[in-house]
């Protein structure tokens, strides 16, 4: 097989992958730096985001408020230090992709302006518009592009790690536009590949959002962290899920019920559209439950009520919302309130790492939606997201970087003998499922449904141990799929496949991460269980590929200023 | 890019389509486009014509008017009648064009064309008044 | 009986035939559905082996850009009842070489988008890193540019853009309008440095104001506009030094 | 070939003698055309406002040479409006050998009528 050398090998072109790739170019431009990703970069899922990036820029705002925020909405699991950390690195980072182009809104004085966002104590959320994410993400690829050093893998698919002995030195990757696998060979490996949203049914993440990088990272051996914390977002577009972004509240969006009542002030009285987004997203399906939701073909829904902000504000601050509901539900916020309820929306866990990126694995790093640092703990305020792109990003980058100037690399021997093994396994479960008769769409809709019904907002034991049951049955069905696409290129359909490999094997860990944490935090919310319980669970689980099914540990959460204390909003 | 490896990416056979001559007529709107290119024949036609007036007249009166007589002929005036309405459809796209060119912020595009209408229309009535009796 | 509806796809693959063949399917018809969800409801349910791209299904990200009816649109945001009861035809974006079935090569695009240096160029180039302070820039100033950063690089303007498909080496609109984009921004100090380019032979002098690039355009770029005002500045510029003999 | 490159580079011009003439064609040329080409011919309006005499008398009045310099942009900048368009249809319709001496053709032709225009206005017709 082919190997291709780099030292350090960035997985994923979305604002995590793309930010750590500048860093790098820029710090040490004569290191051989690859971005590999199976979008082009600017088709990455940071494409959609709608509401805004978050730091302290103003005078009335501190770095500690922020923190406190932060901590709070993460309902005391995040790790303090990374927090503070993320902070104080955000208002440099949002300045600095301000000067890479970013059109920013802008305060009457041309300085960049803010808006409220949920959970947040001061106006912070920087925006563009309510397309943040597509102008933050064009701006980081476009800017990457000045670097003549930086090589692209655009549309290759990472298939797996090549690990000798614990180490990184490579991965296994599909060029899907010729079809041929090869080795790319790096001393560094920073894995960006977003969240897993598409093992649920009702969720805004794109089709790109499978897992991978938490997949590949478990395969390997690494643990990956807090799994069972996934975030719903209030606001999905029925049918769709595609999202409307929280902006429309923090711009003064109402949320009504069928009685015409605003019915936050039942549940987050202070804070009401504005409390964080697991509250309302419960608040919504409390009220649904209760028979307060309209019925629509697609289910119950309520409104969000944009009517009294007007055309002006709406086209000038939620350009898009009204370009999606215009689009995607034939109808227009200036003129009829939005029929939504919570979809799949973040995922907070991911690949266990520490605040510079680094996890445990020498050689692996992680940054973006696919890693878990801490900072988001149990839940992720709206706009955090963003920022922690930008901010770990970077980091993950300079570690790399100096990690690479004393790391040796792995023997080409040695990985070619590993990336045999990983081809024979492809092969095997992949190409040659031999006499089965399973469809791939088949398993995967079975799965999203499980998801969504057992393993959604609100959990309970018995649901939870029949997910688990469901997808142990589907991850056997897998083993008798079969491809109808046998040739070579661009076969989306072996991609389709490896990513639903992916998927299965995490939600197996997300169900059982969820059946054994019994307590409700932030975004995991027990029926059962419906206080959070700090003496036995202010703990992040870490989760390793047992023989037969996840294996969990626990890891102590660091608190540095902030004690835990009550939630209330 | 400074280091590609070349081995890996053996190209795939493209297909590659190509565009017949008469890619124009497939599309209502190409073909709309090449009318309007069309125009500019009847453009410089009419610009011949003139020059050949010119010619005419510093030749003398009898050839002047022998041309002027060629010109006042029923067919002369049915072409002059067709490039009459091509010349139109110059003007029409020329401004619509021009309102989208200029039309940046604060002004539109809608604006601007409307703009240029006005000044044809004042520029035409004061040259038909000079033209006609001045 | 259930509603149904005829999509005919473009099929192609390099491994087995040197021809564009079309397949015919069937489908139920929702009125909901997109053309996108069409797709996708055939590759889960009746040919595994149709191959096209999409990811956001939200209209941002770009990729599902295809030929409906011989118009390029971004599938996951045109319905299936815009042309129900009639047919669907899907061709690959027109223009681009076919990778296969419903895919093509945009590697001449990603290539064009580099060459127009779309990153913020400063005289001082320390200034692009100084993260003491932002620039400043008024609403007005940003007005200039703003419609033009909203590009989402889906390709549609090259396939509706016949100079494109005969002339390959024209460097297309979307491009052109990301020069524009950044030589309007008051922060970028480059145009100069992108004016080789863009004022090249392959440049805007390509382009003869077809206009269909505006037209199919989902974002209201307007390339065709930005195209002639770089044009104007092009020809405003050869003057002026020509005026001042660096002609 | 030097030549034709050097032609191309001129492009900048080519172009702004293109939009000159395509705006005085939009502008002028439909009422001009009008009276000249089908109003007087038909004897809508007065048939005598383009006797020979007529004509001499307004070239040679005061306002003459202002009447020449109106004739000269109305012949002149429509013709190489015209020149940079047929050229680059030439081009779109991928006439072959046409195309790569269209430049020389059509710019070269424009320039040559122009001239005559000039030499019949201010030399012949004064
Ligand atoms: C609709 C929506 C709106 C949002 N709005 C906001 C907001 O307003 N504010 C906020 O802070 N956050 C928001 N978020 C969250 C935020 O956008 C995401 O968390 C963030 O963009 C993730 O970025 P990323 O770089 O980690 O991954 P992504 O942008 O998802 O990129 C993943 C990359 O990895 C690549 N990749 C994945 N697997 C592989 C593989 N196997 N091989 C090769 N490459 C691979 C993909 O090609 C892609 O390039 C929003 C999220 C959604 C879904
Ligand atoms: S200019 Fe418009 S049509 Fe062209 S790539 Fe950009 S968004 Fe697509
Ligand atoms: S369609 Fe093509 S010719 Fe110009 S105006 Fe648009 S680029
Ligand atoms: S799927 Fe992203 S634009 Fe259509």
């Amino acid at each position: 097989m082919d190997i291709i050398n780099h030292d350090i090998l960035i997985v994923g072109g979305g604002g995590a992958g793309l930010r750590a790739a500048i860093a790098i170019s820029q710090m040490s431009p004569s290191l051989k730096t690859a971005v590999i990703s199976k979008v082009y970069p600017m088709r990455s899922h940071t494409v959609a985001a709608e509401g805004g990036s978050a730091a302290v820029l103003n005078d009335d705002d501190t770095h500690d408020l922020h923190a406190y925020d932060t901590i709070k909405g993460s309902d005391y699991l995040a790790d303090q230090d990374a927090v503070e950390v993320f902070v104080r690195d955000a208002t440099n980072e949002v300045r600095q992709i301000e000067r890479w182009g970013c059109p920013w809104n802008r305060e009457e004085d041309g300085t960049i302006a803010a808006r409220w966002f949920g959970g947040m104590s001061r106006k912070r959320t920087l925006h563009a518009a309510d397309k943040t994410g597509f102008h933050l993400l064009h701006a980081l690829f476009q800017t990457s592009l000045k670097f003549d050093t930086l090589k692209r893998y655009d549309e290759w698919h990472v298939c797996a790690l090549l690990v000798d002995n614990g180490k990184v030195g490579g991965v296994l990757a599909l060029n899907t536009r010729t079809g041929v696998f090869s080795i790319l060979s790096a001393k560094a490996v920073i894995l960006c590949t977003g969240g897993v949203g598409r093992m649920y049914a009702f969720t805004s993440n794109a089709g790109i959002k499978t897992a991978d990088g938490a997949a590949l990272t478990y395969r390997a051996g690494g643990p990956i962290k807090d799994m069972e914390f996934i975030q719903f977002h209030p606001s999905g577009l029925m049918r769709t899920g595609i999202l409307i972004t929280e902006a429309s509240r923090g711009e003064g969006g109402y949320l009504f019920n069928k009685d015409g009542k605003r019915f936050l002030e039942n549940y987050a009285p202070s804070k009401m559209e504005l409390a964080p987004r697991d509250i309302v997203s419960r608040s919504i399906i409390e009220e649904i439950l209760a028979g307060r939701g309209f019925k629509g073909t697609y289910g119950s829904y309520i409104h969000l009520d944009l009517r009294h902000l007007g055309e002006a504000k709406i086209m000038e601050k939620l350009p898009m919302v009204r370009e999606l509901c215009l689009d995607f539900a034939g109808m227009d916020p200036v003129y009829d309130p939005i029929p939504i309820r919570p979809t799949m929306h973040y995922t907070m866990g991911g690949i266990h790492c520490d605040k510079d990126g680094k996890t445990p694995m020498p050689g692996l790093f992680s940054a973006g939606e696919a890693a878990c640092v801490s900072i988001h703990g149990a839940n992720r305020l709206g706009s955090n997201s963003l920022t922690e792109l930008l901010v770990f990003g970077a980091r993950a980058g300079r570690t790399a970087v100096e990690y690479v100037s004393t790391a040796k690399p792995v023997s080409a021997d040695k990985l070619q003998s590993l990336a045999k093994d990983r081809m024979d396994f492809i092969q095997k479960r992949y190409m040659k499922a031999g006499n089965g008769k399973e469809k791939i769409g088949a398993i995967l809709s079975e799965l999203r449904k499980t998801m969504d019904e057992k393993v959604g907002i609100y959990r309970t034991e018995e649901p939870l141990k029949e997910a688990i049951q469901i997808i142990q049955k589907l991850k056997e069905r897998f083993n008798k799929i079969t491809l109808t696409q046998q040739s070579r290129v661009f076969n989306t359909e072996l991609t389709a496949a490896m990513e639903l490999d992916n998927m299965l094997e995490i939600a197996h860990v997300i169900a059982m991460c969820a059946q054994v944490r019994k307590e409700s935090r932030g975004g995991h919310a027990r029926k059962d269980y419906p206080t959070r319980n700090d003496e036995q669970f202010l703990h992040h689980s870490l989760t390793y590929q047992g023989k037969d099914g996840p294996r969990r540990e626990t890891f102590p959460v660091t608190i540095t200023k902030w004690q835990p204390e009550e939630r209330k909003y | 890019m400074k280091h590609t490896d070349n081995s890996i990416t053996e190209p795939t056979k493209t297909y590659r389509r190509i565009m017949p001559n008469t890619w124009w007529l497939k599309k209502g709107s190409y073909t709309l486009f090449m009318l309007r290119e069309l125009s500019s024949v009847f453009v410089a036609i009419y610009a011949i014509f003139l020059l050949i007036r010119l010619c005419a007249l510093s030749q003398g009166a009898e050839i002047y008017n022998s041309k002027t007589a060629i010109f006042n002929s029923g067919w002369m005036i049915a072409l002059h009648a067709v490039m009459w309405v091509f010349i139109m459809y110059h003007m029409i796209t020329w401004f619509k064009i021009s309102g989208r060119i200029f039309g940046k912020k604060p002004l539109s595009p809608g604006l601007v064309t409307i703009a240029n209408y006005i000044v044809w229309v004042v520029v035409s009535v004061v040259l038909f008044l000079i033209i006609t009796k001045g | 009986m259930a509603e149904e509806i005829k999509i005919t796809v473009t099929r192609y693959n390099p491994d087995k035939e040197a021809e564009l063949k079309t397949q015919t399917f069937t489908i139920p018809y929702h009125n909901d559905w997109s053309i996108l969800d069409g797709l996708n409801y055939i590759k889960a349910e009746l040919d595994g082996t149709l191959t096209y791209r999409w990811s956001c299904r939200m209209a941002v990200c770009g990729s599902c850009g295809m030929m409906v009816n011989g118009t390029p649109r971004l599938t996951c945001s045109t319905y299936l009842n815009e042309f129900y009861p009639g047919e669907i035809t899907i061709e690959p974006l027109a223009n681009f070489p076919i990778i296969r079935d419903l895919v093509v090569d945009l590697t001449d695009f990603m290539d064009k988008l580099k060459e127009v240096k779309p990153w913020i160029i400063r005289k001082n180039k320390s200034d692009e890193n100084d993260t003491s302070k932002e620039y400043i820039q008024t609403t007005a100033q940003m007005d200039k540019y703003y419609q033009q950063t909203l590009c989402i690089n889906c390709t549609l303007c090259y396939a509706a853009c016949p100079v494109y498909g005969l002339h390959p080496d024209f460097i297309g609109p979307a491009v052109i309008a990301l020069g524009y984009r950044y030589n309007n921004d008051s922060r970028d100090q480059g145009k100069d440095e992108r004016r080789k380019f863009l004022a090249s032979e392959d440049g805007v002098w390509k382009c003869t104001v077809v206009g269909d690039c505006t037209e199919v355009c989902p974002k209201h770029v307007d390339p065709s506009a930005v195209i002639q005002r770089t044009k104007v500045d092009n020809a405003t510029n050869w003057f002026f030094s020509f005026l001042k003999g660096k002609k | 070939m030097g030549l034709l490159k050097k032609i191309n580079a001129l492009e900048p011009l080519w172009w702004s003698l293109f939009g000159l003439g395509g705006m005085i064609a939009a502008f002028i040329l439909p009422v001009h055309l009008f009276l000249h080409g089908i109003a007087i011919p038909m004897g809508w309006v007065s048939p005598d406002l383009l006797s020979y005499e007529r004509m001499m008398s307004v070239l040679s009045s005061p306002y003459g040479i202002i009447v020449k310099l109106f004739l000269f942009s109305i012949i002149s900048f429509p013709l190489f409006h015209a020149a940079h368009r047929i050229r680059l249809t030439i081009e779109d319709l991928r006439i072959g050998w046409l195309n790569t001496i269209m430049p020389l053709i059509s710019y070269g032709g424009a320039i040559v009528l122009s001239v005559i225009t000039i030499v019949v206005l201010f030399y012949k017709l004064s």
